[in-house]
């Protein structure tokens, strides 16, 4: 058989790439209207549970573009249980975090240590000023309704290895 | 009623022009557009698994409108050391080769702008007069890009327009005639080896000559891959690479425009243009044929123009480009010796039979 | 090849001494032609001044800088663990190969060693961030020849890819998943057999693209005998990668290395070819996808079970030394010289980024071609800025 | 803690071949290597270091740092890693996580060396490798601080040129006999070197530090002292 040109093979690819859009549809989405989900592990936005963070400042030291801004003061907590000693507790009065900063590499959810910072996937939070992107601990707070399980894990993972 | 008593003399004048450019608008826009959509948009996307614009209109039919109102909104700029005269005119004088060239275009047996009894000679030599826009165009830019993109332009368009005139000879030899419309007959109304049921469309018997003569087109329209002048990962745009708005968008309906109209001339030359073969209908000569061919005719035309358009676009899609001096080889070297042997050839056997 | 070197010479040769003779005969001058920094064939912000006669370049002087972040000073301030999220952003195609040796070289100055299901991981994942990149590569070498279409198939195919990828590390571009002693997480559920069909589709995608554009007289007629590049030059120049391997040095860090990965395990080749220029640069990067592809392949068929974290300290402080640790990334030799003095954060890093020497070898080469040469060498060179300027 | 001081122990004295634990395994290939270049470069070699199984390091004089290179070259070390240099001096700016309010920082400024030692603040070193047995040396150099400058490979190795230009715009270093020492990342009117230790990193200097807040640490958790730079 003798060698089709290199030309017509690539008419034929071109062609037939537009058969197979024809029939069988295209690989993009109509963005607004159709919504690709991300992933579970995906690193959409930091989303905070307010009530597990003691202001440590561990995540505001560990964040290599220092975009975490934590303010807290001690207030004296009742007593667990009746009859006991009167705790001091670390009250959260400001977490921001400054997105336009922020690089996503997912260090100050991997430090903190009470497991108040978490990844969501959402990603639609786009903000026409760069100074709104600066999110406070209320909206921090609304993304943990987003977060979803952490995903099974592959055959062979060692389980125990988790945290 | 008959659109040739339309252009006679009972319509009148005011009457008559005013049909005749609204009719030209008509014949330069329309095609421009469908191919736009059809071919830039859709079936480029369609190419590359993806959908292209679908927001504005249902199948985003209505995107090159918007796309229009954008570039009419947008600011008129030019280089400040530009030649402002010059810059400003070169689009109109690469718009204005477009509507000259689709004046000898007949689109019916009566309808048509004006019967030119050199039709082939005049519209190769209208074709020529954009490389005049795009050259003051990449000069008067004072950018070295567009300069170097007119250049390319001047030389490659120089080049290809000798292998189109060749090819066309042979079609001119086989037809004897230069008039367009008299072309269109004698391809409808011949016969090949006594086989009147396709009429004789030049493709088959100049096979050689239309292959030749799409290449030149595809280098006249600086589509890839001859697309050197515009070449926008090198040239970024080439000579358009200073023109924005208003101005980018008459040398862009200027691209699109003249694909159409050479892509009818293609048609009519070695496709059988607006007509069917004429023993379809029993016809005899270009007098007997029915009046509703007038509004058929036209259509047909632009079938067989958005099939060309097809090829070109599809190959434009597909091909990366050709390098400035392997053009010009292939233009010289190749081109202009297939077709003077196409035509040697062609002489020969119309002088035998 | 010798013969297509000497061709290049004499176009340079001839070219010097075409300027001299206009120079002399009608007292015209050259042009200098600025590309770049904002051109669409600079992948970014390189620029290149270049001196044409006519459509010949006299000489080029690529000038770069538009993008330096100055990477080596910002990890004087960074931890290790910190280093690691900003090394993504070197090569940003296939940033988690910019992670595995500066966790390497940390490995190596601390001691330790990944368990080998994490080797195995990051094997996979590095050889996915090879394709991933590499797949643009190929598209985006269309659109610098003129071919708009393959570029679409390049993102379209990356983007299985990409999806691999974040949904093991969380990120589509910058994954930060490569930790001091092993990785972060463990691969989720789904991902061996995901991997499988996406490597499937990738064959394809290299089986269009060869159809496309590799097969294409015109595309052959662009790249063959453009920019040819000897052996004892391309050494000397430090060029690694694909554009060392296509001048015929049968050289692979993947293979001739000995570094905790997982590339001897797994049967694979390294893909050579003789001639040095454009055309053999290009091809060989759409053999080595093939070849990156079967590795995937074969490593996921034999992932280890157990842990994916060694044995390291939470608070991690390197002790005192110096290491050098260099991997084939996609873009060719890709090292770095960690410095210690036992803080939290190195004291020195030498970032010895691949497309850095690969770019600087383009004064010499781009002597003596056409205008649209220099678009075609640069694409085939295949740089990215972030590599460059780091 | 434990772990921390285990490590410090560990670290075995730098510079000098002989220092090296005898326990460490012994590599016979970087061994005769090492020789081979050390007898080739004669009295040029100030000090060198072989690291079993990992690599290998040699300090020559300035005068011989060019002949050096070209030696090299000819013993097999055909492929051109790197150039770059080394400022020893230790930051004056820490990490640039100091309170600006607060008295500054008094910081150590005493030199230590890395392998091979070395005399001056600056050292320019150089990477080269012997293809197909991915056998690498790093070669060094002190810079005279008076000097600062050593000669050029570029001559030796085409690829030099760049790293060159890259080193001397960051660290000040010259190289005599390079064709054309432009900036190649800077500005031409930029002042200052970039890499050099006291030369300040801006970004770390236009906004104080926000985990400069005092908090108590946690009880039973005294890991972020270590995280406390000040």
């Amino acid at each position: 058989m003798p060698k089709v040109p290199g030309l017509v093979k690539g008419l034929g690819v071109t062609f037939g790439t537009m058969m197979k859009t024809f029939t069988e549809g295209s690989n993009t989405v109509q963005y607004p209207h159709v919504k690709e989900t991300p992933p579970l592990r995906a690193r959409g936005v930091i989303a905070l549970h307010e009530g597990n963070c003691t202001s440590c400042m561990l995540c505001v030291r560990s964040c290599p573009d220092w975009c975490i801004y934590i303010e807290g003061h001690k207030e004296m907590a009742p007593p667990r249980r009746a009859g006991g000693a009167a705790r001091k507790v670390n009250k959260l009065d400001r977490f921001d975090i400054d997105y336009a900063l922020c690089m996503y590499c997912g260090i100050c959810v991997d430090v903190c240590p009470f497991d108040a910072l978490f990844w969501s996937p959402e990603y639609e939070y786009s903000e026409p000023r760069i100074a709104d992107l600066l999110h406070d601990k209320t909206k921090l707070g609304e993304w943990m309704e987003t977060v979803p399980e952490a995903p099974e894990l592959e055959a062979g993972a060692d389980k125990k290895g988790k945290k | 009623m008959n659109v040739a008593t339309l252009l006679s003399a009972d319509v009148p004048y005011w009457a008559q022009s005013l049909l005749r450019v609204l009719g030209g608008l008509v014949a330069v826009l329309l095609p421009a557009g469908t191919i736009v959509y059809l071919f830039l948009f859709k079936m480029m996307s369609f190419m590359q698994s993806r959908l292209g614009p679908m927001e504005a209109g249902p199948q985003g039919s209505m995107q090159l409108f918007a796309e229009v109102g954008k570039w009419l909104q947008k600011e008129d700029i030019y280089p400040a050391r530009a030649d402002k005269f010059i810059f400003k005119l070169a689009p109109l004088i690469v718009l204005a080769s477009t509507f000259l060239l689709v004046v000898v275009v007949p689109f019916g047996p009566d309808a048509l702008f004006t019967n030119f009894e050199t039709g082939v000679f005049y519209s190769l030599a209208v074709s020529s007069v954009s490389v005049l826009g795009i050259l003051i165009a990449g000069w008067s830019s004072a950018n070295k890009y567009s300069l170097l993109g007119g250049l390319r332009a001047a030389g490659q368009l120089i080049a290809y327009e000798l292998p189109m005139v060749l090819a066309v000879v042979g079609v001119v030899i086989q037809a004897g005639t230069m008039n367009l419309q008299q072309i269109v007959v004698a391809q409808n109304s011949g016969s090949m080896f006594g086989f009147s049921g396709l009429g004789n469309p030049y493709v088959i018997t100049q096979f050689i000559g239309f292959i030749v003569f799409m290449i030149a087109v595809q280098a006249e329209l600086t589509q890839t891959p001859f697309d050197m002048p515009i070449a926008e990962s090198e040239l970024v745009s080439g000579y358009m690479t200073e023109y924005s708005g208003f101005r980018f968008l008459i040398f862009f309906i200027g691209e699109f425009a003249t694909a159409g109209v050479f892509s009818m001339i293609a048609s009519i030359l070695f496709l059988g243009g607006w007509a069917v073969p004429f023993s379809w209908f029993g016809w005899t000569s270009i007098d007997s044929i029915d009046n509703w061919m007038n509004v058929v005719g036209p259509l047909i035309l632009f079938t067989k123009m958005i099939v060309v358009v097809f090829f070109i676009m599809w190959i434009r899609f597909s091909y990366p480009r050709f390098r400035e001096d392997q053009l010009q080889k292939f233009a010289w070297k190749v081109l202009i010796p297939v077709s003077l042997a196409n035509i040697m050839v062609t002489a020969i056997l119309k002088v035998a039979f | 090849m010798s013969l297509l070197g000497d061709r290049q010479q004499l176009a340079y040769i001839a070219a010097q001494a075409a300027d001299a003779r206009v120079n002399v005969e009608l007292e015209t001058e050259g042009m200098t032609l600025n590309i770049g920094p904002q051109h669409p064939a600079t992948h970014g912000t390189l620029r290149i001044i270049a001196r044409l006669d006519g459509e010949q370049v006299l000489w080029a002087d690529p000038s770069c800088g538009y993008m330096h972040r100055g990477y080596e000073k910002l990890t004087e301030v960074r931890s290790y663990p910190q280093v690691t999220a900003l090394v993504n952003r070197i090569d940003w195609l296939g940033s988690f190969a910019n992670e595995v040796p500066f966790i390497l070289a940390a490995e190596k100055l601390m001691g330790v060693e990944a368990p080998s299901r994490a080797q195995h991981i990051r094997t996979i994942l590095f050889e996915l961030s090879r394709i991933a990149n590499v797949t643009l590569f190929l598209g985006d070498l269309g659109v610098q020849l003129g071919a708009v279409t393959p570029v679409f198939f390049a993102f379209r195919d990356r983007e299985y890819v990409l999806n691999l990828i974040e949904g093991a590390t969380g990120g589509r571009f910058h994954p930060n998943f490569d930790r001091i002693g092993g990785l972060k997480d463990d691969l989720p559920a789904g991902f061996i057999d995901e991997t499988r069909n996406v490597m499937k589709k990738l064959r394809g995608f290299c089986d269009q693209i060869e159809d496309l554009l590799f097969g294409n007289e015109i595309f052959q007629s662009r790249t063959r005998g453009i920019g040819v590049i000897p052996k004892d030059v391309a050494l000397q120049y430090g060029m690694s990668g694909a554009n060392l391997r296509a001048s015929g040095v049968d050289w692979d860090l993947r293979r001739d290395q000995k570094l905790p990965l997982a590339y001897d395990k797994v049967d694979w080749k390294v893909i050579t070819h003789p001639d040095g220029d454009s055309f053999a640069r290009c091809w060989v990067r759409l053999q080595e996808v093939r070849e990156s592809t079967r590795i995937v392949d074969q490593l996921l068929d034999t992932i280890p079970a157990g842990p994916i974290m060694a044995k390291v300290p939470k608070i991690i402080k390197v002790p005192e030394g110096e290491a050098w640790v260099s991997t084939e990334n996609p873009l060719g030799e890709m090292g770095y010289y960690v410095v210690s003095q036992g803080d939290m954060g190195p004291f020195r890093v030498k970032i010895r980024s691949a497309s850095f020497n690969n770019i600087s070898i383009t004064p010499w080469l781009l002597k003596g071609v056409y205008v649209p040469d220099i678009i075609t060498i640069l694409a085939s060179l295949y740089f990215i800025l972030g590599d460059i300027d780091r | 803690m434990s772990m921390e001081k285990q490590l410090k122990r560990e670290v075995s004295p730098l510079s000098s071949t002989t220092d090296t634990p005898t326990e460490t395994p012994r590599d016979d290939e970087r061994d005769a290597e090492i020789a081979r270049v050390c007898a080739a470069l004669g009295s040029a070699v100030v000090d060198s270091l072989v690291k079993p199984n990992d690599d290998m390091w040699i300090r020559v004089t300035a005068d011989a740092w060019r002949s050096a290179g070209e030696t090299l070259k000819s013993l097999g070390y055909t492929y051109f890693g790197f150039i770059s240099a080394i400022d020893w001096l230790p930051s004056p700016y820490g990490r640039g996580e100091d309170d600006p309010t607060a008295p500054p920082v008094e910081r150590s400024t005493v030199i230590k060396q890395g392998y091979a030692g070395g005399d001056t603040r600056f050292q320019v070193i150089a990477r080269l490798v012997q293809p197909f047995t991915t056998l690498g040396i790093n070669i060094k150099v002190d810079v005279d601080d008076s000097l600062m400058a050593v000669d050029s490979w570029s001559q030796v190795f085409a690829g030099a040129n760049w790293h060159e230009r890259e080193t001397h715009e960051m660290f000040g270093i010259g190289f005599n006999g390079h064709p054309d020492l432009r900036n190649m990342y800077l500005p031409t009117d930029f002042e200052g070197h970039p890499l050099r230790k006291d030369f300040p990193l801006l970004a770390r200097m236009v906004k104080p530090w926000p985990g400069i807040v005092d908090v108590e640490p946690l009880p039973g958790d005294d890991s972020e002292e270590e995280g406390d730079a000040s």
